[in-house]
């Protein structure tokens, strides 16, 4: 099991021939992920790692099974792309695009939830369940942050996820699926809608959400654990506390506008819904033993 | 990227809303002079980005000529940076109302906030009457429809007269928004006057900078920073904060940076610069480091990274590169962790770096080392 | 019964205020129609034949029933109101604006079809079931046209409608409910998707079609015969036989391209699929009699 | 509104897409002229909206000046009503492509055609080879994506350097398509040149009626039309078409025109022109009939109505008084039903008219009026 994404998950590259795609497509091949095909239009017939090339999705999808798609295509032409995957039908997409034009982000996320698909990102590394498989680009490598476990993990940020992640594996535990929602202002997926699939899943004893100041992620995730959605316990940990007011600090999502989106307010709202939240990365680690432990497990 | 007030008021009037007569200064005498043609009264607005210039003394009603010079000279020598005015005809008031149009991330759609009592910040509002904030959504691609501006009028409580003349404001505020890639498009106030003209009072426009290679009416120019520094970072590309602290911060990832600053602050620390390290910069250690140095007020450099693409190797060649080029005379305190991060540890040993990997450590050192405690 | 309205369908009137629109509420209210409220921005407070009037739908439909809206509303402003309509959850729409712009009749369709809805025109006379309910503007007084009976009719054309429901009458029967799809080039509801109510109906013996040569129509309903959707008596009368190629006669609608929309072919299409096609108005009674014998009706 | 050939090469300029070098020429000195500037071969485009404008020798290839004056006059003399040439430089041809943007009444989405066997007339290759049409769709709202063009080209077999170039070409036609309000715009051929350049040979583009309030750059001129009548009803705004036989209609509402049409053929009859006096126009019996009883070759003025908001006791007054005023030679049969025809009825037969009630049988009567059997 695991969320999203799993050893069988047929998974098309978009943007395969370029030379972030090509790359990673041999880490997320040799990580275990089940490639069918790739995308890059004008190319078709090439091979990338083995991998047949098409010119659009449309095609691909008519000679490989596909289940999702891997988005390596640059800012400017992502929509683009994420709407040749969603009217080829498919219903898991990742762009780790950063620099995506922020109407056309309003656009992408709108399309996936009337096409009732789920898009993760831009501005992420996306998607990783260790051992397992991947759809972006992590350092899984990195022993001492992508182990095999059963700790959820979903986030707004990137070198930070490594640090706080880097918590977890130390206090003893390993990661089921890592989600980065991207630090978009408007990313296509957003915390609690993942939350569901959390709950669902068997290898997930537990979730820690990575946050930071700006929008209502972390307050839909208090919504959605004080309306019974989400019951298995969760550590939340949020940078930009002591943010100067007026600066744009971290990600450009990261605003706090009309009194919402204050490190204050979300971290109020969640434990009010019984979150744990921690307030260095490095207490991540007992309160999700705290945490783990009040449940017995 | 923000527009000016004056900019913003341009585009205003391309779009057909009014704006009341004004020219711009950039000395006293330029100020004095458009005082004269305009006929007093008239404001004098100082045109930096910065909110709450009321309150700061930075906008002026003037009700000579004289005055107008006198004001400015006085406006142009404040603290506040100021480098432009918009001299601005003076408007009889009657009633001032709040319009914006931004975006709901999690509808994904533009978020359109009305409220009839206009002239406080929309902050304030919020807080302490979110009741007469009347909100109405427009999904990008099917544009905001006529019946949607109505609605949001009539349900704020605008009838009569005044809705009618209300309606284009909003639709052509939409346009605005799209047309311009806008974060952000507001009028506050919206000034409804004695003879039931609606003038826009004040404007935002804040172009998304995602956007801007379709946007290119509008450069980045000195007078859209706090300090040299700022513009100078940002005019290569580099994403820079300036502060007046203690620990200058060379961090990569917005997340990890916004981390790093929270926990100097914990620790009793104070930044004096926030550079950011990752992403495309991760090659570019001696341009960086040569931007942090010149912090005055710095007594530590303080390196943070935990990276996939932005390689840890490549990153402590840079820093080790930059000091033997660069020679800082404050103490460097690394913790570069992530890809090859081994070899990283390595290079940063061999050129007499305590090569830390925990963070808290990394930021507890630094602080220290201000106090002077340790080296 | 009857189909898309009856008598009590609560109804809203878009425009109410207007010359036509007050003119056609009172006959509506007339002939038994049930309407509930009307909108006119900036109208609120008025009444109309004792109906009141609201500055918006959203506001209507918070202090009345609404279940169908139909709209005296000019053709350059028809889209606004029918996508407020939409957006206020009413699944009942019927224009009768002539002249809506081309590209807005497809955003129209468009947008009614993704939220589920029906809108019935634009150039159309709209919807009646004689001695029921209309939504519209039809001689219901003239007898020998609107006369209340078992035969479902559905037309593309105005005047012609009388010209064959007249036949309709003449020859002993009466009209179920007859539906103007409206002469635009894509009027919101097609013949073919109104079938299956009318299948459903059981106040319809048999349908009448009156349909012109352009678009395709005529063909989708052969369709649906054929898949079995339609499997009452269909008679069908066809106008623009011998029109002359290349020439614009009739609605805008009327128009052969890529070879398709001949009026021979459409004949073809509906015989083969087992209609009856009558060649002049006047045949029209005499093979809905043989249609409806041949059923033992 | 159908734009003549140069008209919409004007627009394809306009957005970047390729067209001849060309002028026009109103008359034969100015296509000497033009051929002269261009630099033979040229070919002479007669601007008329008619199509297989080749097969009836309405475009001519000549290679001198001289041949250009000449040919052209013999063009202006032709009996097609020939008013305006586009004299064009000859292009070198490889290969010819078809494309065309219209719409999907079904799916409501505009519906793109490419064929990359160009040159033909759409209905032939559709009747012909319809396998060699690929389709595609974009919602009119959402846009034409890039990906879908690349997917059509892609389908319809087109790689490598045409393939990019045609990604372009299809855009920029959906965007003329939405630009221009269209109902079609269809470029056949395109030209694939021996240079590997792509270039509109020719052009069509009509605009939606309803539009025309949003597209005021182009208005209704006697070119449009076959005939004076045509244009002078049209600017009217009364729907007219002239045919050449003997009973001049007068009808209300477009499909009952059209049966009247069908009835008269099939008695035998001849039309000599279709009038609509439906809508608006039912109060205008007088201007009606005036443009009716202008066809010399009209044996009988037959009028059919059925009405509801074109009330038939207005249209009987009117056809009534116009009688009086007009005095038409030709015997008038009527057929006027709907919103208060008893009146109707009785003004008509006041007036010495038989007020018939049934379609065909006023059909009849207006045929055998034309034999002369009866009156």
């Amino acid at each position: 099991m695991s969320i999203f994404i799993n050893k069988d998950t047929k998974v098309l590259i978009q943007g395969i021939t370029g030379k972030e795609g090509s790359y990673w497509t041999k880490h997320m091949k040799e990580m275990g992920t089940r490639i069918t095909c790739g995308v890059t239009p004008g190319k078709k017939g090439q091979q990338v790692e083995g991998i047949p090339v098409y010119n659009s999705v449309r095609e691909a999808a008519a000679e490989h099974e596909v289940e999702a798609s891997m988005l390596f295509v640059p800012p400017r032409f992502t929509k683009d792309a994420v709407f040749e995957a969603l009217d080829a039908g498919i219903k898991k997409i990742v762009t780790i695009a950063d620099g995506i034009p922020l109407h056309e982000t309003m656009e992408i996320r709108k399309a996936a939830r009337q096409a009732d698909a789920l898009v993760i990102g831009g501005n992420t590394s996306g998607v990783i369940s260790p051992g397992k498989a991947m759809m972006g680009f992590f350092p899984y490598w990195i022993e001492r942050v992508y182990k095999e476990g059963r700790i959820g993990v979903m986030t707004r940020s990137g070198s930070l996820t490594n640090e706080v992640t880097a918590m977890v594996v130390r206090a003893g535990y390993g990661v089921s699926t890592l989600v980065g929602v991207g630090g978009d202002p408007v990313p296509g997926t957003r915390f609690a809608e993942l939350l569901p699939a959390y709950q669902d899943d068997p290898e997930t004893d537990a979730v820690v959400i990575i946050g930071e100041l700006g929008g209502t992620m972390e307050e839909e995730v208090a919504d959605a654990m004080n309306k019974g959605l989400f019951t298995k316990p969760l550590v939340a940990f949020l940078g930009g506390r002591t943010a100067p007011k007026g600066k744009r600090m971290g990600h450009a999502g990261a605003i706090a506008t009309g009194g919402k989106g204050t490190v204050e307010g979300k971290v109020a709202a969640l434990e009010a819904a019984g979150a744990l939240v921690a307030q260095r990365p490095r207490l991540v680690g007992d309160l999700l033993k705290q945490a783990l432990t009040e449940e017995g497990r | 990227m923000k527009l000016f007030e004056y900019q913003a008021k341009e585009v205003f009037a391309r779009y057909g809303l009014t704006v009341p007569p004004s020219l711009t200064a950039l000395t006293a005498s330029e100020a004095e002079q458009a005082a004269k043609d305009l006929e007093c009264p008239v404001v004098l607005k100082s045109q930096v980005l910065r909110g709450g210039r009321g309150k700061a003394g930075l906008i002026q009603l003037v009700s000579s000529p004289e005055e107008a010079g006198q004001k400015a000279q006085e406006l142009f020598d404040s603290p506040h940076g100021v480098r432009r005015l918009l001299v601005e005809k003076a408007v009889d008031i009657d009633q001032e109302i709040y319009i914006s149009v931004t975006i709901d991330a999690e509808k994904a759609e533009a978020m359109f906030m009305l409220s009839i009592e206009g002239g406080v910040e929309i902050e304030t509002l919020a807080a302490e009457s979110p009741e007469k904030i009347h909100f109405e959504y427009a999904d990008i691609t099917r544009g905001l429809l006529p019946f949607q501006a109505r609605d949001l009028i009539y349900r704020a409580g605008v009838e009569g007269d005044l809705a009618k003349k209300l309606i284009p404001v909003v639709i052509k505020l939409f346009s605005i928004f799209k047309d311009y890639d806008a974060e952000l498009v507001e009028i506050n106030p919206l000034f409804l006057t004695k003879q039931g003209e609606l003038i826009a009072g004040d404007g935002k426009i804040m172009i998304d900078d995602n956007s801007a290679h379709r946007q290119e009416e509008y450069s980045i120019t000195r007078e859209h920073f706090d300090s040299d520094m700022d513009f100078e970072a940002a005019q290569d590309g580099i994403p820079y904060l300036q502060f007046d602290g203690e620990i200058s911060l060379m961090c990569a990832g917005a997340g990890l940076t916004t981390t790093v600053y929270d926990l100097i602050n914990y620790e009793g620390g104070t930044v004096a610069n926030y550079l950011e390290f990752g992403g495309p910069n991760y090659k570019r250690a001696k341009r960086a480091m040569e931007l942090c140095l010149r912090n005055r007020t710095a007594k530590v450099l303080l390196v943070v990274t935990f990276g996939t693409i932005a390689r840890a190797d490549v990153m402590a060649e840079g820093i080790v590169s930059a000091m033997q080029e660069l020679k800082p005379e404050i103490p460097i305190v690394t913790c570069i962790r992530g890809t090859n991060e081994e070899a990283a540890h390595k290079t940063l040993a061999a050129a007499g770096l305590d090569p830390l990997t925990d963070t808290e450590e990394a930021v507890r050192k630094a602080v220290s080392l201000c106090r002077g405690e340790s080296r």
